[in-house]
């Protein structure tokens, strides 16, 4: 069955003053998908992610959204039309309640935020008891789970997450994914740009690989997975 | 020479002085006008000196000296640490303190001020002698294994301390030796206008000294050293009609500089510049001797 | 590198140098007084023409800053004495002009600026400072040898610089002997008085010492209050000299402060006005415009009479009513208007020529003249200056319907 | 005993002075990333402006009153586009000279071109002629009872707008970290001009309450509150809003207290080395910062 296609962008350069962060990125992310996106440090994912939600000006290029062309959108216009971000390092506000930063997350959305509130406190019980207490007083995962809460109070059609796995005890990084998967079973688009290789390709559906601003390979994540420039590069040689 | 002249460039010295005591505790991104409060403290004694003990010039100037850099260990030890807007605030506590203190002892002629400070001959030569020392001292520090010090405390605290440099006692050395230039500065500015008031070493002094400096460049020493003569030359020069709207040019022009260059206008990205330009003009005028002697040899 | 290490050696040696000359200076013998001690006569220059085509007279004045309006005020006064004397003939035949120089509040720096211009004017007289930092800029004028007339900044700090200085205020402590007297003459039964002053202002302190020792020559316990500049509410003021149980106040402060405390304390239940004594910096357009309404009865003792009925002064105060919309009354309203007529009459009697040749000579003839003018006739009348001091007589009046009443004029002995 | 309650009363209703306008100083330090020294010269101005309008229209209160809140508000937004380039490079320094910098250029504007610089006084009709409520010497005017009435419901008011409802959320956000803002989706440009409009109205309602409590505005008034307020506020810890409250109040107690029983020319040296040994102990202010 034909998926709609969520994002599209068209030959997609980045650049912060001297230094040329993405040289002509094009992708596309279909509904329902999982796409996560790898590479070394510093090889062009967070300025993508960025672009895409206007913080980072695109030089030329296109982003389209929904249809709709949103490159020179401005952020809080792109969040509000579906999109949320959960940055690397979670990007929570520490002095702020975890109920204050849930409310912040559906900042754009003027009516009643009661019942998305519900819906989060069942499916995410840990923030329910710490529903008071200052999210900076919250344990590393625990303020993973409030970042991603915080991005589905959004309501949004994509959900980018940039590294979420960085720092969290090997037990939480199981947890983490199954959380991914569950949230993509319930219909939301997730782009996922990671360091763990081996665990987003497992739970991902299509995969791009980026070197120094620009895409080297792409395709299913089973493919990828077995191609052996990734394992070298990526996930570490199985031999 | 004229008196515009003379005294023009006297006040200049000083405030270069004063502003490059802004600038050398603001390598350690701490802003400290407690100079100004130490300035009142060696003018007042080395004018009692002078006027009530009959001592000779050089013996009153180091007493002064010496009793401003005693007075300047008070705030340091205790602002060692203070985040830079609370030291701000603090120093400008210590200077209007500093002016009640002087207007209400007895010996120091209360709000009248004493009068009859003697002239004191050369004291152009003396003011530009002590520029230039403190100049050397500062440009000598600023290239030094204390200057590289200094800028990591300004970068980043914690690695700094992490790399064994002690911020408090290096704050501490900083603050005394800046105090002994505004010592040495105040002084020279009680022989320029040979009455003392306690009102002298206060806001209006403050004001003008943040412009020179802001305006000027706080990141380097040179911003204060072109920008005071500049900005006090063109207050001086400004003709008779609008004299009334001295403090409307000078605000806009606070203003427009901090927007443009908001570390004022010769900062260190400037000085690279200028570096590597004279370096370039500099070869080229030593090739071009090379030429002229390989032809005339 | 290693050329610069050495270039850095010389310098710091040859600062040292410098710094021993320094020591060597010695300190130079110069007081205040002028270097020609014996006093010769005014030399009358032979021949009547006047060398400059136009007399142009430095001034200096408060042009910017939080007390701009004391400059306003005085060019105000100069103005229309300059239209008066330009249209009459001018000096000796000559217009007359008034070069202005800034030198803002309490600023040294500026006060310094502004004299070392104007004696680069190589002027024969300057209109002088009025503002509180005279005393950073007489030094100047002394040691080269110029009369100043920084008539408002009181007598001590006209001795300090004597004889290069004329004085408007005379000398305080006679003045408000007799102001004191006739004040608690006409308020019977006082024992105890509160006594706002203000330490931080340089001229205030000596009023307020002179006016203590004339209350208690008259057995009258006082008690001071020091009201600061930079006080914003004036209620705990008011408070805490009831607190006193007083019988009656005298304000030596800035106006501002005056007007605000009376009206702090008329709110809390003192009536009787009549025992306030406002001292004589009190006529300042800040006291008429913050005590509107409040100000009923008070005294106030001055050594000017501001509803003098001489002609010039009535001319100045309608055209300052014109302007304003208050009559006038604050001393410097008049000041430069006084100032420039004592230089006219100098100018002319002593033949001043503005030969760059004679200046020596004639600026000491004007020191001379002007230090000892005999019935020089001001905007108030006729008035004389023995040794740069103007004898005034003191003036105790009352305050009805927002302006002065009823004044009585005390004779004063110096 | 009266006295003391007297004395107590001018305390207070000095403190919620300070409290007014630490108020506005803390919003724009949080929400504008900048140090507004010029806040109080703002307020002066608007004093000002609302002078003019009442002696133009004749002592109509009502439009005085409005004029001062308009321009309070105009003014501190005309300072926004300023500020903006500052903010977004977190020159908070830089900003503290160009603030410094219009406060050069307003006290210039007042202290001639307004009413030629003399001491500006308002009609008895705002500031009540008579006192509501004396006994002994202690009196309670209308303007003490508006300032502290005032500044208790500007502070109720503030903290329910900070902590209860969509746009404080916005604003302490901005003030804590201004990328994890973006990221939510509010918007910055926005959000700090509504900032500057807040602190602007609520600086125009304090100049209105100034105006009835002192009776007249200066010149120089704007640079003594202005080192007042930013004593109070780094004294609080900079940016620490309910600090600032209580910080404000406990100053002007002090200063009160200080003015009616210390002699008078220590006072200024004793209320600025309080200030000075309380930073000196706690660099980063009592309440700490940006709480």
């Amino acid at each position: 069955m034909v998926r709609n296609n969520i994002l599209k962008i068209e030959n997609l350069h980045v650049s912060y003053g001297p230094v040329r962060a993405l040289r002509g990125i094009s992708l596309e992310v279909y509904e329902g998908e999982i796409v996560v996106l790898i590479g070394a440090n510093g090889a062009g994912k967070t300025s993508l992610v960025e672009s895409i939600l206007g913080i980072t000006p695109a030089e030329s290029g296109r982003i389209i959204f929904m249809g709709e062309d949103i490159t020179q959108k401005k952020t809080e216009h792109i969040v509000a039309s579906g999109i949320c971000l959960i940055p690397e390092g979670r990007g929570i506000l520490p002095l702020m309640s975890v109920m204050e930063n849930l409310q912040l997350g559906a900042h754009h959305y003027k009516g009643d935020i009661s019942e998305d509130l519900n819906i989060i406190y069942k499916s995410f019980p840990v923030l329910k008891e710490r529903t008071k207490q200052m999210a900076g007083t919250l344990s590393g995962g625990e303020q993973q789970i409030l970042s991603i809460a915080r991005g589905l109070m959004s309501r949004p059609k994509l959900m980018m997450m940039d590294e979420p796995s960085l720092g969290l005890a090997p037990v939480l990084v199981k947890e983490l994914f199954e959380i991914i998967v569950n949230l993509n079973k319930a219909g939301y688009t997730i782009l996922l740009s990671e360091q763990n290789a081996r665990k987003a390709l497992q739970c991902g559906h299509r995969g791009y690989v980026f070197e120094t601003g620009n895409i080297v390979l792409s395709g299913k994540s089973g493919d990828l997975e077995k191609d052996i420039r990734v394992q070298h590069a990526y996930i570490g040689s199985a031999l | 020479m004229s008196f515009s002249l003379y005294y023009f460039l006297e006040l200049t010295a000083i405030f270069i002085i004063l502003g490059w005591t802004l600038y050398w505790v603001y390598r350690i991104g701490q802003l400290n006008n407690a100079p100004i409060a130490v300035m009142a403290v060696s003018a007042y004694l080395c004018g009692y000196a002078l006027l009530n003990w009959g001592w000779p010039l050089i013996l009153a100037f180091v007493f002064g000296a010496g009793c401003g850099i005693l007075f300047a260990f008070i705030p340091a030890l205790a602002l060692g640490r203070a985040p830079a807007f609370a030291m701000v605030i603090c120093t400008i506590a210590l200077i209007f303190i500093m002016q009640t203190v002087f207007r209400n002892l007895p010996w120091f002629g209360g709000s009248l001020g004493m009068f009859g400070i003697p002239k004191v001959k050369k004291l152009l030569l003396i003011t530009y002698c002590f520029v230039g020392f403190f100049g050397i001292l500062i440009y000598r520090f600023d290239h030094s294994r204390l200057g590289r010090a200094a800028e990591m405390i300004f970068v980043d605290r914690d690695i700094a301390s992490t790399l064994g440099i002690n911020i408090y006692l290096f704050s501490v050395c900083l603050q005394v030796m800046t105090g002994t230039m505004g010592a040495v500065a105040g002084m020279l500015y009680v022989f320029t206008i040979r009455t003392i008031v306690p009102t002298y070493f206060g806001f209006a002094f403050l004001l003008s000294i943040t412009t020179f400096i802001f305006v000027g460049g706080y990141t380097t020493m040179w911003g204060v050293v072109v920008f005071t003569p500049l900005l006090w030359g063109l207050t001086v020069i400004l003709p008779e009609s609008i004299t009334a709207l001295r403090n409307i040019i000078f605000g806009i022009l606070l203003m427009v500089t901090l927007l443009l260059r908001s570390e004022g206008v010769i900062d260190k990205r400037f000085l690279r510049k200028i570096n590597i330009g004279s370096k370039l003009v500099f070869m080229k005028i030593f090739s071009l001797f090379q030429k002229i002697k390989d032809v005339r040899g | 590198m290693k050329a610069f290490k050495i270039l850095c050696v010389i310098l710091t040696i040859l600062f040292f140098g410098a710094f021993l000359c320094f020591a060597g200076s010695g300190k130079e013998e110069e007081k205040a007084s002028a270097p020609a001690v014996e006093k010769e006569e005014a030399p009358a220059p032979a021949e009547d023409d006047v060398y400059v085509d136009e007399w142009v007279i430095p001034g200096i004045n408060i042009i910017t800053g939080v007390a701009a309006y004391h400059g306003m005020l005085n060019e105000f006064g100069v103005d229309l004495a300059l239209e008066e004397i330009n249209s009459a003939g001018g000096i000796r035949g000559k217009t007359v002009r008034v070069r202005w120089y800034d030198e803002a509040i309490q600023d040294a720096a500026r006060a310094i600026a502004a004299m070392s211009s104007a004696l680069d004017m190589e002027p024969l007289v300057i209109m002088g400072p009025c503002g509180d930092y005279t005393k950073a800029a007489m030094p100047m004028a002394v040691e080269e040898g110029v009369y100043c007339l920084s008539t408002l900044t009181g007598t001590d700090v006209c001795k300090e610089f004597q004889p290069w200085t004329l004085c408007f205020t005379s000398e305080f402590e006679p003045q408000t002997l007799v102001a004191t007297d006739k004040w608690v003459e006409l308020n019977p039964g006082m024992k105890k008085i509160v006594h706002f002053i203000n330490t931080q202002s340089s001229v205030w302190p000596a009023i307020a010492k002179a006016e203590d020792k004339g209350l208690h020559k008259l057995g009258i316990e006082t008690v001071s209050i020091d009201v600061p500049n930079d006080a914003v509410n004036f209620g705990p003021f008011a408070v805490k000299a009831l607190a006193e149980k007083p019988d009656g106040f005298v304000f030596t402060n800035h106006p501002n402060g005056m007007a605000k405390i009376i009206i702090e304390l008329n709110k809390r239940g003192w009536k009787d006005n009549n025992r306030m004594l406002l001292s004589q910096a009190a006529l300042d357009p800040t006291l008429w415009s913050v005590g509107e309404g409040y100000l009923e009865g008070v005294y106030a003792w001055t050594w000017y009479n501001p509803v003098s009925d001489n002609p010039s002064w009535q001319k100045l105060s309608k055209r300052h009513e014109e302007t304003f919309g208050v009559p006038a009354s604050f001393m410097m309203v008049w000041k430069g208007y006084d100032e420039l007529y004592l230089i006219k009459r100098a100018f002319e009697d002593l033949k001043i020529t503005g030969d760059p040749a004679k200046l020596t000579e004639e600026r000491i003839a004007i020191r001379d003249y002007l230090n000892n003018c005999r019935d020089f006739d001001g905007i108030f009348g006729k008035v004389d200056f023995i040794d740069g001091i103007r004898q005034n007589p003191t003036f105790l009046f009352k305050i009805e319907d927002n302006y002065i009443a009823n004044t009585t004029i005390l004779e004063t002995v110096y | 005993m009266e006295v003391f309650t007297a004395q107590l009363i001018n305390a207070i209703a000095l403190g919620s002075i300070y409290a007014l306008l630490v108020i506005g100083f803390n919003l724009l330090l949080v929400v504008g990333g900048i140090f507004p020294f010029a806040y109080s010269h703002i307020v002066v101005l608007s004093m000002y402006m609302c002078w003019i309008v009442l002696r133009i229209t004749g002592d109509n209160l009502i439009l005085g009153i409005l004029a001062g809140i308009l321009s309070g508000t105009a003014l501190s937004l005309i300072t926004e586009p300023i500020f903006r380039p500052l903010a977004k490079r977190g020159a908070v320094l830089s900003s503290f000279i160009v603030a410094m910098a219009i406060s050069m250029i307003i006290t210039d504007i007042m202290s001639k071109r307004i009413h030629g610089g003399v001491v500006i006084s308002f009609p008895l009709t705002l500031q009540g002629k008579e006192a509501l409520i004396t006994f002994g010497i202690a009196t309670i005017t209308a303007g003490h009872i508006a300032t502290i009435a005032g500044s208790i419901i500007a502070g109720i008011g503030f903290f329910y707008l900070l902590y209860r409802t969509r746009q404080g959320r916005a604003f302490r956000a901005m003030g804590q970290s201004p990328f994890a803002a973006r990221l939510l989706g509010i918007p910055i440009v926005k959000t700090s001009i509504f900032a500057y409009m807040i602190a602007g109205f609520l600086g125009g309602i304090s100049s209105i309450l100034l105006a009835m409590s002192l009776g007249s505005a200066s010149a120089v008034l704007g640079d003594n509150l202005a080192l007042k307020v930013m004593a109070v506020a780094l004294f609080a810890g900079l940016g620490n809003i309910g600090g600032g409250l209580v910080a404000a109040m406990v100053l002007g107690l002090a200063e009160g207290m200080a003015l009616a029983y210390l002699p008078g020319e220590w006072y200024q040296a004793i209320s600025f080395g309080m200030i000075m040994v309380i930073i000196m102990i706690k660099p980063k202010g009592l309440f700490g910062a940006m709480a």
